[in-house]
């Protein structure tokens, strides 16, 4: 190191004592000050969205009357908040392993009798007689008079299979199609790729529902209006670009030295993709599972358009159904059937949600 | 032992296989892509762009070929600026405050806190997206009913002594819209955006701290710089998620009332859909089309996407 | 044995499980019938079942399957979009049908064979009607000072033209004055039929009588405009109306916060009993509620109702048209009607309904029949629906404050104008 | 500059418990060097002086006042990490301005003072580049200067070596000892490589799975290694152990009988290759392998007690596979440890039998 | 085994060219090493043999046959990456069985080969494990016996080493370098680190900037440099470079006049810092450095010609700082460039002034 003079010793005498413990103190403050605003902001922020869906359930399991009523959510919050707050405190306050689990426990015991004795006498599971009498509406409505011969009431099993054939089949082609283009895309060269890419994102910017007439029309040139297989591939058109998109960045994540380790193992390139490379995207491919898996179960307008012989119930039109209103609705029975519509969506969420967060897009940072 | 290249055939014919492989990898591995998106999407883009030439009306009869179309569009039609106005109010309202902004906030908040606490307010924000957009729009017209039974009415009267009940669907419909797509979209940024402050390297924000940086310091100097990417990548992707879809807004408000809440693309759905003038629907649509492209096309350039692409490190197919 | 499949067409419809139903019970009688006569054929009804949300999607939906050759060989519609099919050739024409089987048709009231009638002739078998009325909280009216013999001469006043549209504003305004009622005159929150109850009492009949043609006239949409105008601005009639949600505004009036509700008939029975436990016995329902026609706009001028039926229709290339035109005879049987009009409140089609014991039961429908005299329909033409739509906009437009009556009439004309073809102006 | 104390500091992830319970004292102005295996807690205990962990117990001691709590920001620390983490979208200037932005400073005097500092590390022609722009050696140096840009009491690094090529590793760690010097900056810094280590610090904390197991000054690591972890851990290529039965006044090992002076018991000698030489005398063995490296001969001598590692100087190779020798050593180069309790014997030795 | 030969291989990525024209032969058996600066083409070249990049032009032999467009699976080479590169799905097991799979052969066979390429490497207790719960060595070897399973004709080691910790990394090197002679399989190793080379490689190939600087043995490269860019890259620490003008028998840098013989006009001296020794006579200076590296001491001297690292052997330190010494050296040892030219002039010496 060159000789040099040292601009440093001129100041670092003149520094100033410092008071560790007024620091400390300020430090102590300003944590407890961050931790406190960051949790009120998100719990803030939370409920609106928490909330809703709260009443949704407590109506489906506690509405009589048919009209949507609040009485059972507030005296569900009432247990359910305290509940909240103090199993964070003795989270929080607890010093062992021990004194965290008698905590929870007695939180949790005290929570359950409350509950129980607050709400539980207005639980009931009537709202969900659409589960085992598919007829339930004449049967609610059998106060005007028996309906007799009513050919039409669509049966709740019935739209839950057809709404799960069509996400499901829909999910394992999108998942199968992207995942092999995006792969392509991500790992060759061929001339093209740009465009390539360039052309999922415009798709992007076509707005599909103002295509159904043109697509209605190429549904039956093809022959495939009034078929299931019809309305899946269309929607499986319409996922593709996204799908790609994402796992296109979970391709480039993978790093190339173990698929050229894989070539050199004596793997050809397709060989390799399945055994080395597919594995490595595994939450790239649950990600878009389960967001294909809703777009699918969602699904209604299409439903609609394209088929008009078969008996094309799907949850979505159930759920309209039972909403239509000319007639009066039950909000009781509304509720239970938008809660048993929403627990597969959930059920794939909850086992996902870890998956989901690792979306990124492109594999590019910064 | 094997030899090393197996064969002098393989030698000569190298060329003409690696040829051969090429042209299979790239049907096995895009044609299907290509083929169902050529199929079920392009296909019909042409087909809309033909139907715009025609006077395809709801029995699907075309009696003839006219341009009629698009003299009603930019002639007659008087609504479409209006309308116009509004979707650009909608698209960047709705990406300014929640798409952006509050994505990037709630990857901000929820990563600055405890892992399980964070990922636990990220699913609450992940729920809308979850749900079947049937049942969430549900649960929104319940909620802001203008009504005492409605739940934001309930919490403002009761919680915070309000008079008389909201009604925010006549109010404030563009809010209300803005807002119930906002709780949608944020998720998408906060989750692109988690990912990628995740992806920061955590020694970046231990320098930063060192080196004096407190916590807002820490977010303008080492989080938003890293974010600078996918900000713009979210910003891009949802202005066209934005400008074509209109299903939250058709189950919300039905475009009302009146016109206040009609976007352009609910306003093709609308005019083509609610009365069967298919052949107007689809000029309309041909022209949020071009709008679309264009702004992708925009973004693309302005966004350097161009770097999405890596060069491929294996040369072989 | 032959087996004729025939395929229906039918909106899953909660409010009328029976008008396909009871075309498939018609199957049976009209099999027996072919027995008798030594056919060989028999028939199958085959129902289809269309999610559509609203009988306008359900048509539209209908119209593109038909031009694509895929349509049913009958289809149950409301009445308004039969011409369209019948434009677009898909529908069958009825009129020597009819004649050739009175048995089945004879007694069908005659002026709801009007609403089943294109330009060129009859289209369409009526399947049921209904009316369409303001119900009316007696308790409430005399609460606002009311003595009980004028609230219960009102349906009366009425009918005689006595009781005028801007009676009922200033009667709910002095509900919502006195009481602590707080709305005067609520309607439906989405586009329908109702509402245009007060239109065809401003004399508007927005089809040109020659033509067929649609028809707008000005002063007469600015004149109803206008009641909504006033009703707003009085406080009578919510600025939000067109955003709450039906069951509210049901629950508003039921449960005594509304002087009155523009609705149909069948309410009663699908909801106002059910829900909310109106007395389903007469003299006690009548002794607090009631119902009055449209009223005239002025004084001495003539109350109307509506009635909105819906409508079999056959296809016009069915393969077996005479066997779908008997099998509808049969679907329109005086018994199978009664079933559905008892069952979901709507009223017969044919007099002889009036004489079963059930009907009369069910006393709503006998009461509302009355109605019928005064009762007006939507306009027979393919575009109405769209009309409808622009109107109920335009309602929108008056009541959220953004349009007043006279602009509301501009924005109508100006918008069915340039998205519809042929609407006359006057 | 700043004098460091850590007093039964105790450092929890959760359950697990990385650093049970540390005592050290690091003097002003001293140069030490935190050295062990991955996952020791090096890091871990770096970050706490840092600010960037919170002790989960005992104290932590600048000069004498308790910093537990005080944030990273207020501690005045520099830090070094193996991955330089440099801000990548800010240029060379900015990266080391960017501490400065937090004092109160003017502008100028900010600018004026990271020419100074840039200069002293020798990156003033390099300021305006980025990050990716510049190479890891100069990297490294630009990290080092915004470390030492706001006068720092104490300097932390973390493997700053780790990332360079060998080369650069030389004449970077001859400038970070000379700049130490210069400034007179506490400095701390931590390593698993024993080189750097022995040739920059003055004394050595050798950590061993969140335990200190000696601290000491390079010699007395190398020639008094307290334990076996110690002196397996240090010298490259690594002692020589093999374990051994003492009983009056010999230890025999495999075929081998040394005379064994103050110790009995089992016993493990330790060897250093560099100490052993061939001889007339000495234990015999045979030359399994030979390994020239550079201007040293490692020589792999199968031998009644294993294989035995030898070094001789020099490059030219003046013995062959399969010869046999005698090996020969000191015996006050020779190291005895209580292999039950794994630490020296001091004042023990072995000889080379005849 | 393979002999490998490149003919004038070219290489681009799109415009740029990376190797520009590439002749090399590497014999069947040998172990080279490609060492070079990070970004000088190494990996393209290993690449190019791996069958992962297709060179752009000229030709590449693998036994007098081009295989220029031969896929890497039919090549039979056996390739270990810097960041081993082992599936990480998959146990250890079934990443050494996983080149197996690919060929026909009984899962018993398969499984039997696996074994024993494990016992090859002393990983056979590892089998089940997943890479993740495996350390950094135990990775490296099994991702050796997944290249060697296969018993290839050609193993290709790109910086296999760099990511071990410095002990792990001496002993690895042992380990495949015998290895290598066991299997005599033709390997090319490639690294930037230069001890790794010279104690791993039969020869090395030098690169610089996609060109081959110089091929040689280790000694070769070492003592004769065949140009500047060689002599600075290898030599730790490095060689001390001064420049001088050359007139009429004597060269003259800075204050000092060698007399030089074979050489005229601009010259660089190269002398190794361990092929100077403090003497009597020699040229003079005055010690400014004094830095302790284990065994050997390396002095930094500011004479007339800049400072100059000298390297004594042993430990104890026997000059101060500040003292004066003179510096001599064997003239055999010393090295001479053009300066122009950048390479060595053969035959060429200087001898230190008296
Ligand atoms: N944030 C953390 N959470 C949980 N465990 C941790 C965390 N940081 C470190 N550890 C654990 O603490 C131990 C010590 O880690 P530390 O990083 O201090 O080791 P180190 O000595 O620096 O090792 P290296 O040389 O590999 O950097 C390790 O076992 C590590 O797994
Ligand atoms: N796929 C590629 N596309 C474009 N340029 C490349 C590609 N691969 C390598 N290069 C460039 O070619 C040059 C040589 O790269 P290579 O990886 O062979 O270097 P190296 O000698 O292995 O370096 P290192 O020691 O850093 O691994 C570098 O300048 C690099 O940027
Ligand atoms: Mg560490
Ligand atoms: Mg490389």
């Amino acid at each position: 190191m060159a000789a040099q003079a040292i601009p440093m010793a001129s100041t670092a005498a003149s520094e100033p004592t410092v008071d560790w413990d007024a620091l400390a103190t300020r430090a102590r403050l300003a944590r407890r000050t961050k931790a406190t605003v960051l949790y009120a902001f998100l719990i803030a922020v939370s409920l609106p969205i928490i909330l809703p869906y709260f009443w949704l359930v407590t109506i489906a399991f506690s509405a009589k009357t048919g009209v949507a009523e609040t009485a059972v959510l507030w005296r569900s919050m009432a247990v359910v908040v305290p509940a909240v707050i103090a199993f964070w405190l003795s989270a929080a306050l607890a010093q062992s392993r021990r004194q965290l689990w008698i905590g929870i426990a007695t939180v949790a015991a005290i929570a359950v009798i409350a509950f129980g004795l607050l709400v539980g006498p207005h639980l009931h599971l009537g709202n969900f007689i659409f589960l085992w009498e598919p007829d339930f509406a004449s049967v609610v409505r059998s106060r005007v008079g028996e309906v007799k011969g009513a050919v039409q009431f669509p049966n709740v099993w019935h739209a839950f299979g057809n709404s799960i054939l069509i996400a499901g089949t829909q999910t394992v082609i999108v998942v199968t199609v992207a995942s092999l283009a995006a792969y392509y895309l991500s790992r060759f060269q061929f001339p093209g790729r740009s465009s390539m890419l360039r052309s999922l994102l415009v798709l992007h910017a076509f707005p599909v529902l103002t295509l159904i007439v043109p697509m209605f029309l190429m549904l039956y040139w093809i022959g495939l209006l009034d078929t299931l297989s019809g309305v899946i591939l269309v929607l499986v058109a319409f996922e593709l670009p996204f799908a790609i998109f994402i796992m296109k960045g979970f391709f480039d994540a993978v790093p190339w030295d173990i698929e050229m380790s894989a070539l050199t193992d004596g793997a050809s390139r397709r060989q390799a993709f399945v055994s080395v490379v597919l594995p490595q995207v595994r939450n790239g491919i649950l990600a878009i599972a389960v967001f294909t898996f809703i777009r699918g179960w969602e699904e209604y307008i299409f439903v609609f358009t394209f088929l008009i012989r078969n008996s094309n119930w799907t949850m979505s039109l159930y759920m309209y159904w039972v909403r239509d209103d000319v007639m009066g609705v039950d909000y009781g029975v509304v509720s239970a059937v938008g809660v048993f519509y929403l627990v597969p969506s959930l059920i794939l969420y909850m086992a996902a949600q870890r998956y989901l967060m690792q979306m990124s897009i492109g594999g590019v940072k910064g | 032992m094997t030899t090393i290249v197996d064969e002098l055939r393989v030698e000569r014919r190298g060329h003409a296989k690696s040829v051969a492989r090429r042209r299979t990898n790239f049907v096995l591995f895009l044609g299907p892509a290509i083929v169902l998106t050529v199929i079920f999407f392009i296909v019909p883009v042409v087909i809309d762009i033909a139907v715009s030439f025609t006077d395809l009306s709801r029995s699907l009869r075309i009696t003839e070929f006219t341009t009629e179309q698009y003299e009603k569009v930019f002639r007659t039609d008087r609504r479409l600026s209006q309308v116009i106005g509004l979707t650009f109010i909608y698209v960047f309202g709705t990406l300014a405050i929640f798409n952006v902004t509050f994505g990037l906030i709630l990857a901000i908040t929820t990563t600055a806190i405890r892992n399980t606490s964070g990922s636990f307010f990220r699913a609450v924000w992940l729920l809308p997206r979850m749900s079947p957009s049937v049942l969430y729009i549900l649960l929104w017209l319940w909620a802001v009913s203008p009504t005492e039974a409605g739940l934001v009415n309930q919490v403002l009267m009761r919680g915070f002594g309000l008079d008389a009940p909201l009604d925010l669907l006549t109010s404030a419909p563009i809010a209300l819209i803005i807002i119930s797509n906002g709780f949608i979209g944020a998720s998408m940024g906060m989750i692109i955006f988690t990912a990628a402050i995740r992806g920061i390297p955590e020694h970046l924000f231990h320098a930063a701290s060192v080196d004096g940086a407190g916590t807002f310091a820490i977010i303008r100097f080492i989080t938003l710089p890293a974010l600078r990417w996918p900000i713009s990548f979210v910003t891009i992707y949802q202005t066209l998620s934005l400008l074509v879809s209109f299903e939250y807004i058709l189950l919300l408000t039905k475009g009302g009332p009146f016109y206040d809440t009609t976007v352009y693309a609910l306003y093709v759905y609308r005019r083509a859909f609610e009365s069967g003038q298919y052949a107007y629907g689809a000029a309309l649509a041909l022209f949020l089309i071009v709008i679309g492209v264009v702004v992708a096309l925009i973004g693309w350039r302005f966004f350097d996407m161009e770097r999405l692409l890596q060069r491929p490190r294996i040369e072989v197919h | 044995q032959e087996t004729v499949k025939l395929e229906l067409w039918s909106r899953q419809d909660p409010s009328g499980p029976l008008r396909p139903g009871n075309v498939v019970k018609a199957a049976e009688r009209l099999n027996k019938e072919l027995e008798a006569e030594g056919s060989p054929k028999r028939v199958e009804v085959v129902v289809r079942e269309s999610p559509a949300k609203g009988f306008d999607d359900d048509a539209l939906q209908l119209l593109k399957v038909f031009g694509v050759g895929e349509g049913p060989d009958m289809f149950i519609a409301a009445h308004e979009w039969i011409c369209a099919f019948q434009e677009d050739g898909f529908a069958l024409k009825l009129d020597d049908y009819i004649a050739k089987y009175p048995q089945h048709f004879g007694t069908i009231f005659p002026s709801l064979w009007s609403s089943a009638k294109c330009p060129d002739g009859t289209y369409a078998i009526p399947q049921d009607a209904e009316a369409r009325m303001f119900f009316y909280n007696k308790k409430l009216l005399r609460e606002a000072g009311y003595d009980a013999a004028f609230v219960d001469s009102m349906p009366e006043r009425t009918l005689s033209g006595d009781l005028t549209m801007d009676e009922v504003l200033d009667i709910a305004k002095k509900v919502v004055d006195k009481t602590k009622a707080q709305y005067g005159v609520l309607h439906r929150p989405n586009k329908g039929p109702d509402y245009i109850m007060v239109f065809n009492a401003y004399g508007n009949e927005f089809v040109d009588p020659q033509s067929g043609k649609l028809l707008l006239e000005r002063d007469k949409l600015a004149a109803a405009f206008g009641w909504f105008e006033r009703g707003v601005k009085n406080g009578v009639i919510p600025a939000n109306n067109t955003a709450m949600e039906f069951d509210a505004l049901r629950k508003e009036f039921y449960s005594g916060n509304a002087a009155f509700w523009m609705y149909g008939i069948w309410d009663l029975g699908s909801v106002a009993f059910p829900t909310y436990g109106l007395p389903q016995d007469e003299r006690a329902f009548f002794a607090d509620w009631g119902w009055i026609a449209g009223p005239a706009p002025k004084k001495g001028g003539s109350p109307v109702s509506l009635t909105h039926p819906i409508v079999y229709v056959i296809a016009a290339d069915t393969k077996e048209p005479e066997l779908t035109v008997r099998l509808l005879g049969h679907a329109s049987a005086a018994d199978l009607n009664t079933d559905h009009a008892v069952t979901t409140t709507h009223l017969g089609i044919k007099p002889e309904q009036l004489e079963d014991p059930r009907y009369a039961k069910a006393w709503p429908l006998a009461r509302a029949t009355e109605l019928l005299k005064i009762t007006k329909f939507l306009p027979n033409n393919a575009q109405f629906g769209d009309l409808n739509g622009i109107i109920y906009a335009g309602m929108q437009g008056i009541e959220s404050g953004r349009l007043s009556a006279q602009q509301a009439a501009d924005f109508v004309i100006e918008e069915a104008s340039s998205t519809l073809e042929d609407v006359i102006v006057k | 500059m700043a004098k460091i104390e850590f007093r039964n500091v105790v450092k929890r992830f959760g359950t697990v418990e990385v650093i049970p319970d540390m005592n050290l004292v690091i003097e002003d102005g001293e140069f030490v060097a935190l050295l062990g295996p991955s996952g020791c807690g090096k890091s871990t205990s770096l970050f706490m002086l840092a600010g960037i962990y919170l002790p989960s117990g005992g104290e932590l001691l600048f000069d004498g006042h308790v910093v537990n709590e005080v944030e990273a920001r207020d501690r005045n620390v520099g830090i070094v990490f193996q991955s330089y983490a440099l801000y990548p979208h800010m240029s060379a200037r900015d990266n080391i301005l960017f501490p400065l932005r937090f004092k109160k400073r003017s502008r100028d005097q900010a600018l004026a003072r990271v020419k100074a500092t840039a200069e002293l590390v020798r990156v003033e022609e390099l300021l305006d580049r980025r990050p990716s722009e510049l190479s890891g050696g100069q990297q490294q140096r630009v990290a080092l200067a915004r470390a030492l840009v706001k006068e720092p009491q104490l300097l932390l690094l973390d493997e700053p070596l780790s990332n360079l090529d060998a080369s650069l590793r030389l004449s970077m760690r001859t400038e970070i000892k000379s700049l130490q010097e210069q400034l007179g900056v506490t400095t701390v810094l931590v390593t698993h490589d024993q080189i750097e280590a022995t040739t920059m610090a003055d004394r050595i904390i050798c950590m061993r799975a969140g335990q200190i197991e000696q601290v000491g000054t390079p010699d007395d690591l190398y020639l008094r290694p307290s334990s076996l972890f110690v002196a397996g851990f240090i010298g490259s290529p690594p002692i020589n152990l093999v374990a051994g039965e003492a009983a009056g006044g010999t230890v025999t090992v495999g075929g081998a009988i040394f005379p064994v002076e103050g110790a009995s018991g089992s016993l493990t000698i330790g060897l250093r290759p560099e100490h052993l030489r061939f001889a007339e005398t000495g234990f015999a063995g045979r030359i399994a392998q030979i390994e020239p490296m550079g201007r040293e001969i490692l020589y792999v001598v199968e031998t009644g007690m294993g294989a035995i590692r030898v070094l001789e100087q020099g490059s030219s190779v003046a013995h062959s596979t399969g010869e046999q020798v005698n090996i020969d050593f000191h015996p006050e180069n020779s190291l005895v440890f209580d292999t039950q309790r794994q630490k020296l014997i001091t004042g023990a030795h072995v000889r080379a039998p005849d």
